[in-house]
């Protein structure tokens, strides 16, 4: 079964990677499997700077899903290029860099400060983080300024570019769009959707930050949704992520027209999600009667 | 080296009210040390709950958690039964330095569900030949466990913050009235508790156990972090540099 | 325990009502439970003309979720007012209508029709329903469409309008503030999130309409921080629903700012799950120390 | 009247290739009528599971329902056990009018998991004096079931589509080959299944059952629809008006 995937800056064994976050930049998780049999790798945000984060709690659990509220805690572009991407170098996988900012000039920075590294093949950036309270979030629901940033970074970047679109939009096609325009190589999608959790004894909000990002199971029906709705419309590259737990999720998302997929939540599960979906896949492939990853990319749309 | 394993319940009793003891049998379980915890999933769950190791029987391969009722999760874990299977992540987080320390008397005082990890701490220290005394604090009687078993290592003394069992009052009001001198003092329990012992023991060297909402629980996801006193712009992280921490190095809040 | 609540047009004796279109017009439900218990019920959506809705299928399953695209099937509101409400006048409960359209000029006609009732005591305006292709949508998720249908309903009602908003917006915020300007008495929040779901023998979505509303426990956390979202803005009266299945949930709605919820999906995992919320209401209320409904309401906000 | 239950099971096995024979016990057993299903909860999903009663114990107050492996849920309720309590909602839906029709000869036609309903069907026609002929589908022979039960109620013909067992091909094919008259028949199955025999038989008075996703399964969520044959801007619903309708009353999609 051939599972390989190319698409700008990535020729994957496998569509499979683990999502921004979700994964550190490999270390812990090098200790339970090889990191090698992933299609991808996608670190952690960097930001211009050392960030420390919101305070905790930060993260609560929801039914099929989870919020978080990390607020972005990194160690700064420059030490990530220097202390923390190297370890990945070993292995025989890509590395796609999440990129984040509060500015235009602070994306541009980290995407300078990751020109310095050969260690990565790609950019995501991640203009849709709500966890950061000056400007995170109006760059992923205002087209004008997701499509500002984009072209900015694209400017400076040696990379290719895929923007990680926000859900919490009412017309995610126009914010596809937006990116596209702006010169975006591919999109990535979905970030987490904005929501809250009580503590029923303390009488306020779980999450310190008060809202976190929800992520899990509970979301992939928006995330299929959006996914299709953006293939629909237009011919872009897109890594989907968004609840993926099984091969079979991979398939779905791989039909609403996702060309690679990112797992995150599922890790915490599961710490080998990852490698486990990316076993099962040839077979799920075959029993739904597809040769290839690329033979099943968008086959769910409805002519 | 983190591992993933599915292990299964040898026994699983109610020891107090609410509160459950779980004895699961692992091929690693010698190589668990006290303050370590392990990381359990459940179904229907997304996240993982942290369980501290209580005790480990090295010989039958075994290891014991306790864990309170607290909210669904442990509710479903209590339900669990003899011959079920656990998914578990062990061992995890860092542990009391005990193999590094050189002690006579130490001090362990533990709240509620900060008992448990205390319990094989102390029998790991009895067996070095270290003189130990306890101080467990419950909220009241009915939620008392292990008393006989720490006896069993030394002098051990219990509060009840509603004075039914024990002396009423908090472990702050028992070690007051210790007059023994300590080398170390090793605490575990809810923050208010630990904020008001690591004061009140500030002149003396202590080891601390934290607990916080977790992710991942292997050190990724930056879920756990808990910022350094010497300067509160860095942190650590308590699944992997924690849950031990030297009483000092870290910012209780 | 107190669990009285009122606000326009609504005493009830308990916040606890369920939710439009998972009740139909009561007469199921009436064999399994006397609907008097019920603080109110929320009927089913009546447009102008009777609708057929949507192909099936129309509903599937998601994690902790699922998605429906029923497409406002009805009989229309006159056959409404005459066939299906008075059966509910022997019950001693309020009851509320639901009213969807495709312009803004049925709106007005179902709010018409439905001033001949002396059935109900309020109106829900369902301007945030996604199934339905003509124009249901847009009003959900434009501000100025919002506030001009609200008004002309407003204008004409002689019954108090709970606006219905969608979850589908940048900024749920914008759409409150648009509707109360408008006139709105209440609001009544969330409607489903916009989903899709892929049956992957038949390569296609599994719903016929393709995409659907998704509800039930997942979008909880988004319910609950869309609404404390909207209380920490104004005090407006809110009807909070979005995934409630315990009294528990009930609380975290009330914390956040609910005044009063509905029960959706869950009635359809448990027919009896309005009456054995509302039984275990005072209960859990006083377990976590408050004395009243009203007692909690909003008491989740962190000053 | 619909009624809530929880319900111990007290037989479950494997009776064809991940087909599922359950036994429940319900006080109202005697009152469930062939044609009618009951509606399934299972833990950690959303939505019930419709499965038809494809057998009823009067005496000893149980009924049985036959299930195939699906997706998720029918897989899990394959993993429950004998005494494990399952929460049902019955009897719902419509059921074939026995009752109220005279007839002699019968022909029940099911294909697959539309197989268990005409069982029940034809041991309460059989009751009834009534001489039964089955003509039963399946995909290969490790699918099928139920054929010894089905001999004992009449003559019975099996077709797989693969050749593995009984006639090649469809029901169709076997149904072309009968040559004695019928009063009614009654057909339950795969919507293509159902649309080629009613077809084919179009010049016979009929029955029909039908499946459709569901939300509520007791006729207030308008998910179950199906359009009427005379007026498609009408419809009835599958859980409550249906599953079973007169062959010509509504349209096949
Ligand atoms: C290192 C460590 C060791 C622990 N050892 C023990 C022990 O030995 N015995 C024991 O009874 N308890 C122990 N706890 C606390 C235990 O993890 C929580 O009681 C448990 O996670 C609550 O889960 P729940 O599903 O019952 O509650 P819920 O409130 O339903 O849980 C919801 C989410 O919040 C998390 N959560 C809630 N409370 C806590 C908490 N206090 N700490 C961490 N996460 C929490 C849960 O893990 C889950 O992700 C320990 C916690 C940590 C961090
Ligand atoms: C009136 C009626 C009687 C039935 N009787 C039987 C029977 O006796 N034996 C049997 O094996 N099956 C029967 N079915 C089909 C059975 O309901 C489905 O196989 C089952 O719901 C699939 O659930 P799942 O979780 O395994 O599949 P999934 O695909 O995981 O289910 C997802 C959702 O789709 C629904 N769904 C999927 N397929 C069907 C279907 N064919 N019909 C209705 N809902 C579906 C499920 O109920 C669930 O809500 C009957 C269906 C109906 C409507
Ligand atoms: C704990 C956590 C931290 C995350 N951090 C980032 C991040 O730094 N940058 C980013 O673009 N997305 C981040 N995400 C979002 C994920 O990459 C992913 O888009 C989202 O969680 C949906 O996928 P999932 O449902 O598989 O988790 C984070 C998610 C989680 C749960
Ligand atoms: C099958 C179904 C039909 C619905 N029909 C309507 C409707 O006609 N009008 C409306 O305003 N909302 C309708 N809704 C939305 C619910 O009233 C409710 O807002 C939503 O489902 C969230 O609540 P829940 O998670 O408790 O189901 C429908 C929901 C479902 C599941
Ligand atoms: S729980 Fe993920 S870093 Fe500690
Ligand atoms: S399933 Fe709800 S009306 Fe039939």
């Amino acid at each position: 079964m051939n599972t390989t995937v190319n698409i700008p800056g990535l020729s994957l064994k496998n569509p499979v990677m683990p999502a921004s976050g979700c994964f550190g930049f490999g270390k812990e998780y090098s200790q339970f499997y090889d990191l090698s049999k992933l299609g991808a790798i996608i670190v952690k945000a960097a930001t211009g700077e050392t960030r420390y984060g919101n305070t905790t709690p930060r993260v609560a659990e929801t039914s099929s899903g989870m919020l978080n509220a990390i607020g972005l805690q990194n160690p700064g572009v420059e030490r990530i290029v220097a202390e923390e991407l190297p370890f990945l170098r070993t292995y025989e996988t890509s590395v796609i860099a999440n990129v984040a900012g509060s500015t235009v000039e602070e994306y541009v920075k980290v995407a300078n400060g990751l020109n310095h590294s050969v260690d990565i093949s790609a950019l995501e950036l991640n203009i849709s983080c709500p966890n950061v309270k000056e400007g995170g979030v109006q760059f992923g629901t205002d087209p004008e300024l997701a499509k500002e940033v984009t072209y900015k970074v694209k400017e400076v970047s040696r990379y290719p570019v895929y923007v990680k679109l926000s859900p919490n939009v009412s017309d995610i096609t126009t914010m596809a769009k937006a990116v596209v325009d702006g010169g975006a190589d591919g999109l990535s999608m979905i970030n987490t959707l904005t929501g809250m959790q009580m503590n029923l004894k303390q009488r306020k909000p779980i999450i310190a930050n008060q809202t976190g990002g929800l992520s899990g199971p509970a979301i992939k029906p928006i995330a299929i949704r959006m996914i299709y709705q953006v293939r629909q419309m237009m011919d872009v590259p897109i890594i989907g992520m968004g609840g993926i737990v099984t091969s079979e999720d991979v398939l779905e998302f791989l039909l609403a027209g996702a060309n690679a997929v990112a797992v995150g939540t599922a890790n915490f599960q599961n710490p080998f999600a990852c490698p486990e979906i990316i076993e099962q896949l040839p077979k799920t492939l075959h029993q739904y009667g597809f040769s290839s990853v690329e033979d099943a990319i968008g086959k769910g749309h409805v002519t | 080296m983190i591992n993933k394993q599915l292990l299964p319940i040898e026994h699983i009793r109610e020891i107090a009210e609410e509160t459950f003891e779980v004895v699961l049998h692992s091929e690693i379980s010698a190589e668990l040390k006290p303050g370590q915890f392990v990381h359990i999933a459940l179904h229907g769950h997304m996240l993982r709950r942290p369980v501290s190791v209580a005790d480990v029987d090295a010989n039958a391969k075994t290891f014991t958690i306790i864990f309170k009722i607290f909210g669904e999760g442990t509710r479903a874990l209590s339900q669990y039964q003899q011959g079920d299977n656990l998914d578990v992540l062990l061992p995890c987080g860092s542990y009391y330095p005990v193999e590094s320390l050189s002690l006579d008397h130490a001090l362990l005082v533990g709240g509620g569900i900060g008992v448990p990890p205390l319990y094989y701490l102390g029998k790991t220290l009895q067996e070095k030949g270290v003189h130990v005394t306890s101080v467990l604090g419950f909220q009241s009687k009915s939620q008392v466990f292990y008393e006989k078993q720490f006896q069993q290592l030394g002098d051990t003394y219990i509060a009840t913050n509603d004075g039914s069992y024990g002396t009423q009052g908090f472990v702050t009001d028992i070690i007051q009235q210790l007059d023994e001198p300590i080398d170390y003092y090793f605490t575990c329990g809810p923050t208010p508790m630990l904020k008001a012992v690591t004061n009140q023991l500030q002149d003396e060297n202590g080891y601390i156990s934290l607990e916080e909402r977790m992710g991942c629980g292997v050190g990724t996801c930056y879920a756990c972090v808990v910022p350094l006193r010497q300067n509160p712009k860095e942190s650590k992280k308590i699944c992997k540099d924690g849950p031990v921490f030297s009483a000092n190095e870290v910012m209780l809040q």
